[in-house]
């Protein structure tokens, strides 16, 4: 039997809750033991406008929100209209029966209107009653939706849970009789699965790595991880803090890294431009901390809440000087998990500042994960660290916090230790700290000074997996892409097959250090390189090119604020494959 | 907790016994102080080297953090874990220091451009928070490192590299300043009075919360108008001007004078407000963070995973 | 007749005055019509330590400050000691007999001790003597130097004219007397020339730009602008402002600028870091402002007296998202001064920041300058107006500030204008300034708006000069460099051409936009590929490959704070040819 | 000087006659303000239009600048000209936009987190210059545009999205601390009390000097605490409680008050200080600096050249 593949888009003004509907479904898919991968696509505006979450599920791991939809839930007569249009036969849109009026639905679209006022005697409960007919026409049973909704109004006495238990049958019950049941019913696997979004996932991954200091101040779309962190702050005994600015973040994060608590950061493209000059800081005075860009669509404010991978060569030239940092893009809601411990440890061990690139596509967006793959004790590796509560001090007796090492790396004492005082600075200073810029300066030092720093990347190199192509060997396209834009690539591989078209893909996550040499290889047999990105410049293409020296012979480009969807891809790859053009710029079916 | 630095609540602090004094010798830092001979950090450093000396605080104890100017280059020239941080940046990183491990004596140095002009946010804002930090400006009244251009202290008239004809703004008024933004100790001092200057410090390191020490310490390369012998003829002490500092609208009206009075000394005192490490609640048991173990109990695990299912 | 090539060091401890001699000789040269470069090696430290200031000068204009000194002022002990040994035969050392010995010089080198005690009553007419005798010995007459000290001392009386007179006299005699003159006498070409530092010129070029907002946060090595303005402001009619930080520079310039000043700031990579956030805002609301970043050694506080090439990655990638910006990186001391005016034509045309990326060897360095080409009044440009003092103004019925045009830029109605009344923002905004991230987002006027504004640097390539390779069509090998590495890559090829290796030189000084194809055709015949820059990563060979897929064959580089002097080039293209390195980075003889 | 802005000495600024008012709706803005209904920042819109039209001022004679956050949102609302520049930078664009033109009327509008918590440093230090600027802050205790997390001016103990277990962090106290760093119109409005409100920001604007009027805003959405109910219960007028503005203590006692009392008003006025532009000689003659001629003249290229040679 074919994998389900079911998708469903809830579209209204701001303000008239999009969100909860989907979180329910949401919720009651991953009970199932179904994945999902969500995307909301919403606005600055606080009321009014108009947003979409989009909710994909099925049985095998979902990447991305895909292309088709198989309902359509309009809350409003501006969400029938515009996407009506684009609903195939097969599909069904529900709405307010009271309220909307469907004009212009293709054959074959059922159309299901819901008397919600019938059905629910307060427009609170009316995201209820239309959960359980999505529910009834999905072919799934009302009982865990119902026990949800106990569960959720549990506090609010039995009566609450009663009204809504019999709003939710009435939906349940009304769908059953008056609309025709998809042919299909979604599975329960009977592994249920978790469901977070990337905000989460770069917050649970922090508590992962042993974070105990985080702070932040908010900024779209990366406020999600301070919301969770200072929920969290007290149980995990996390001191969470929302401070000033975002140069007193940093600094303050750079403080706490030191005295040697983890300590995290995030913010969006705006806030790291504050922070640039302390990441140079922290890599000159050798204090690991982690710093996340949750990238938005720029520039300056620009739209705050749509997504862009903008701010790639922002992070590549962040702060004066060449100095050591790590810059790794997570592909995905749990590989935004995943990457926090990661660059954790490389950041303590080679004792510099680590930039994870998210984007508000992973940050905003939600996906299943699998419990079992949620790891809160990862393997963990602090770096050379002296006076760490428990650990035996030497006695301090010549030490020197800069040694010249092979490695680039020495021991770093933590304030409190006895027998080890000295000064980080960022001015240039010698091996025990003392100033160079001040006091004396030689060039020769400085020249070893540098040196020994920039070698630290060396080392670190090794320890990270190099990017792999999937897919056919022989492929007549080699798609490559960075960051977020895995998912979707992935899918567009597996629809280009479908079409024909034989492609692989080579998605690159870590873009310092880079895997210059692996790139190449990877790279040297392939036959056409499209390189895909959402942002204008092509940025990842440029740095790609200048550290491997590849040229692409095409590229596959978005910058209208909405991210991918697979047939972009598709459509982008025929056109190149035809030689009609070297920049594919999809136009985005409004959805927004 | 053995770990280097001890939670220590406010009354075991205020029982705390006296410790032995060190001799100062033990903070000489690495290097030798590069200052212009004659230049008021000269004073200042040697008073807060005799302040931690004579409080007994152990080098390891002390963390002392700058950002960049002249007075900045304090911590290179004491023997303390030290940070020499960026321009400005001095505050936010003490305040991330002093949460990080609030076991440690923070104290915080630096200069009226670094603190009262780029620094001037988290100024404000360290102080409202009550952090439990020393802050000593040494305040000249000019950009020393960058060869004497107006700085925020600079008074109205004052030609400097940056202001050749005057210049034309009023000065920052640190003092008031600090009081209505919430810091719980405000003092000034002069690096020419040694001896009162000490007592200023110690007090400050001894207070819990935000104690800032506003300290006159002349530029002799770059401010002419505002020498040693300018603050010698002004300088009073509010201890001998019956001042009150629990008295908050005096202490402002005080902190405001600037003429042929200028007072010095302890303006400003709330000891009963909790400095932020004792209001928060994470910090409440379990020593400091940085020195907590980083696993993740199963229970919480299991907790932070079941409210995604 | 041979060219005369004459260089002097003068060394000592900060504090000793180093730069008085240097600017005396300085003016005595440049009055007699002699060319000049110099270059003061000094430190952040008052005093104490080690600065050396080398003066070159000859006939011919200088473009750096050469490998080779004529002649060695020591003013302590260390100096002697450290450069004694690099003296070659012909040349002479100056100093204080009194106080310093000289140990180790080759022989045929002069040694010429000067009794100061004897000669001039105070230390404070020391450098008056030793000035006069360096005149004495490169067979100059003392008259001259005797006016320019009645010009210095007029004020103070003619007491102190008659004494500092009397002194001068004093040395030139005593040398006259008791050394050996060089076997040549510097000229006097009959046509005095200026003297500036490359500050100096930033500044002076923005006086010529037209400037009338001047503001800074003090940054070495930049502050000689702020400097430099705030003396000249109530004489220019310029408003010259220090504030409290850099973010308040920038935010205050655009404000300026957004009234239709001419706006101009300067800082190094620090205060340029802190910036970076602005210089998109100035971009998204369309405002031409002017940003100055005199680079010194980095990463953070750095080195701050030191020179580097290091921030180049810094300035691309300066702020969030994509965004148009100019980048221009002079490459004299006397193109500082003519960038000014071209890059605010520029800024004002195409309504967008421009980036002047200088560094310490220029701002701090001085040169001659021909006084006919300080053009105060050069060809403005100020783009399209509305409402600028005594301009027509229409009636703004229907005016757009955003009007999507096929250049990309529409005229800009300054605040002030009856009719015009419109918001600029950060915010992503339709053509009448009307913002769409808040209101409502459409992906394709986002589109459009992001293509229009990119689409204005396609108007600018064609009016700025390409690079051009100067020297031979046949080189052995080509030698690339960028900003301030002119002079010295320029006399390297000659030197290399004595060696008998002929080398052509193409310097690069608009970063962005890049002539791409100028730059592809110049070099694509180039038999070997040498990119020399003072940095660690290669930051501008990374751009370069990255934007026109050149892969240079070796590189020359530098990070030790000091300048390039040309034999480190040529040793290093003698290393690349003999096929001993790919990469050649010199090892600074110790003059600091 | 025929240029849009005109130079007016003090005096002639006295002087000048009342100018008719306009109607407001001269001053409606191309957008419709897409705050939530009941947003206290309507009332702010209304009372800075009535304000302006009552002022008599033309459109295009005004020059409104914000940050960024909901109530930033403010110049697209108004027909004058506008700048919506980054968050936390209104103040210094409206710096440098005055003095660039000092001939336009500079209004500032902005949110709480805008202008005390990352634009506090230019907060601060507009205020020691006084610059010529009518600053407005809509004063909700909260991050409204970034959906509720706590603000420097949110209450000690305030739930919000960022301190769900209540803020432990003193607030920044507006009122004071303008009065201390030398603002010289200090002022606060309510935005339900319409009438009051637009004659404080009346007096704002035509007073020379940054003027400061801090409005309570209340957001309807993510602060349930300080509601519109909250406020109308708690404000008085100083009109009412007998406060003398030229009293400096006066002013920064009443300022400190937050109880069952809540003075609104203007709390200080120094109506003698002058203003950075009046004392910048650059600015003596010669009109706004935007509009004067770019060509440098003979001498003074002579001049300049001569210092070279
Ligand atoms: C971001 C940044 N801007 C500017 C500078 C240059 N700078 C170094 S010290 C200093 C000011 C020094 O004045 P102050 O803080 O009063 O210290 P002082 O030297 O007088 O002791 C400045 C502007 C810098 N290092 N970083
Ligand atoms: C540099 C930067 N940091 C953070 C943000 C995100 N941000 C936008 S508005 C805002 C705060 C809004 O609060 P307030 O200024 O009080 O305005 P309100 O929305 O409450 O009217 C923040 C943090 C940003 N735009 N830029
Ligand atoms: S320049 Fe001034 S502040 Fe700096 S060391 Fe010299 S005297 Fe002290
Ligand atoms: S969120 Fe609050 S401040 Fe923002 S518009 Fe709504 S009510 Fe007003
Ligand atoms: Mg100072
Ligand atoms: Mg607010």
């Amino acid at each position: 039997m074919a994998q389900t593949d079911f998708s469903v888009g809830i579209g209204g003004a701001a303000g008239q809750g999009v969100a909860t509907p989907g979180t329910l479904l949401a919720k009651l898919f991953v009970r199932r033991g179904l994945h999902i991968n969500a995307y909301n696509a919403y606005q600055s505006i606080i009321r009014g406008g108009h947003t979409f979450l989009t909710i994909r599920t099925g049985e095998a791991p979902v990447r991305c929100m895909g292309d088709e939809l198989e309902m359509l839930i309009p809350l409003n007569q501006d969400t029938m209209d515009r996407h009506v249009r684009r609903m195939r036969p097969g599909s069904a849109v529900l709405f307010d029966g009271g309220k909307v009026k469907p004009e212009g639905a293709a054959d074959g679209v059922q159309l299901c209107p819901l008397p919600l006022a019938q059905l629910a005697k307060s427009p609170l409960h009316y995201n209820t009653a239309a959960v359980a007919a999505v529910l009834r026409l999905v072919g799934v049973e009302c009982r865990p939706f119902e026990e949800m909704l106990a569960e959720q109004f549990e506090r609010k006495g039995d009566a609450v849970v009663a009204e809504n238990v019999a709003v939710a049958r009435a939906g349940y019950e009304y769908a059953g009789a008056h609309f025709r049941p998809y042919p299909f019913a979604l599975p329960d696997t009977g592994k249920p699965l978790a469901v977070a979004t990337g905000n989460e996932c770069l917050a649970m991954g922090g508590v992962a790595a042993g974070v105990k200091f985080y702070c932040a101040y908010p900024m779209s779309p990366s406020t999600g991880v301070l919301m969770w962190m200072a929920r969290h702050a007290r149980q995990l005994g996390i001191m969470v803090r929302q401070v000033e600015d975002e140069i007193a973040v940093i600094n303050m994060a750079i403080g706490a890294a030191h005295t040697g608590c983890r300590a995290m950061c995030a913010t969006s493209g705006g806030g790291f431009a504050l922070m640039t000059e302390a990441l140079g800081a922290a890599a000159m005075m050798e204090i690991p901390v982690v710093c996340i860009n949750v990238q938005r669509a720029g520039p300056a404010t620009g739209v705050p809440t749509k997504t862009e991978q903008g701010d790639l060569w922002q992070v590549l030239g962040a702060g004066q000087g060449d100095y050591p940092r790590l810059i790794a893009a997570p592909i995905s809601i749990a590989d935004c998990f995943h990457t926090i411990p990661q660059i954790f440890n490389l950041a303590d061990r080679f004792q510099c500042p680590g930039i994870v690139l998210a984007d508000l596509l992973e940050s905003e967006g939600f996906s299943s994960l699998d419990p079992a793959e949620l790891d809160f004790n990862p393997p963990r590796d602090r770096g050379e660290l002296i006076g760490l509560d428990g650990s035996p001090v030497p006695s301090g007796e010549g030490y020197e916090r800069y040694r010249q090492t092979e490695s680039g790396v020495a021991p770093r004492a933590l304030p409190g230790t006895p027998g080890h005082a000295h000064v980080v600075a960022t001015d240039e200073h010698d091996e025990r700290g003392v100033l160079i810029s001040d006091e004396f300066t030689d060039p020769h030092k400085r020249q070893a000074i540098m040196e020994r720093r920039q070698r630290k990347m060396d080392g670190a190199l090794p320890l990270i997996d190099p990017p792999r192509v999937a897919g056919a060997a022989d492929a007549e396209v080699t798609l490559v892409g960075w960051g977020s834009t895995w998912g979707v690539i992935a899918e567009a591989v597996e629809k280009l097959e479908r079409e024909g078209i034989r492609a692989n893909h080579l998605q690159v996550k870590w873009m310092v250090p880079l895997h210059v040499e692996a790139i190449q290889q990877a790279l040297a047999k392939a036959r056409k390189i499209v390189i895909v990105e959402n942002n204008y410049s092509g940025q990842f293409a440029r740095y790609l090119r200048s550290e491997t020296g590849l040229v692409a012979d095409a590229h596959i480009r978005k910058y209208d604020g909405e991210p991918f969807l697979p047939h972009h891809v598709v459509e982008g790859v025929r056109k190149v494959l035809a030689g009609k053009t070297k920049k594919y710029v999809p136009v985005h079916e409004i959805r927004v | 907790m053995a770990g280097p630095g001890v939670t220590e609540t406010r009354t075991a602090l205020v029982k705390k016994p006296r410790r032995a004094p060190l001799p100062v010798k033990e903070f000489k830092g690495k290097a030798e102080p590069d200052w212009c001979p004659g230049c008021g950090d000269f004073g200042v450093l040697n008073a807060l080297k005799s302040a931690v000396a004579e409080l007994g605080l152990r080098p390891h104890e002390v963390l002392t953090i700058s950002g960049i100017g002249c007075s900045s280059n304090l911590p290179g020239y004491i023997n303390t874990y030290g940070m020499h941080t960026l321009h400005g940046r001095a505050l936010a990183v003490a305040s991330g220091a002093q949460l990080g491990n609030h076991g440690l004596k923070v104290v915080v140095t630096g200069g009226d451009g670094d603190g009262f002009g780029i620094g001037g946010n988290h100024f404000v804002h360290a102080m409202r928070r009550n952090l439990d930090l020393t802050y000593i400006v040494m305040d000249n009244q000019i950009y020393g490192l960058t060869t004497g251009q107006v700085s925020p202290t600079s008074r109205k008239g004052m030609k400097t590299k940056s202001t050749p004809h005057g210049s034309v703004e009023n000065p920052v008024n640190a003092i008031p300043l600090a009081i209505v933004c919430g810091a719980t100790y405000v003092a000034r001092g002069f690096s020419g009075q040694q001896k009162h200057l000490i007592e200023l410090i110690k007090g400050a390191i001894e207070h819990k919360g935000f104690a800032f020490v506003d300290v006159f310490s002349p530029c002799v390369t770059y401010n002419k108008e505002n020498t040693h012998e300018f603050f010698k003829q002004r300088t009073k002490k509010l201890e001998e001007m019956g001042h009150d500092p629990a008295d908050f609208h005096a202490a402002i009206e005080k902190g405001g004078l600037w003429g042929d009075v200028i007072p010095i000394g302890l303006f400003y005192r709330n000891a009963e407000a909790p400095a932020l490490d004792e209001l928060e609640p994470v910090l409440a048991e379990g020593g400091p963070l940085a020195h907590r173990p980083l696993d993740v109990s199963d229970e919480n695990a299991r907790a932070v995973i079941a409210e995604l299912m």
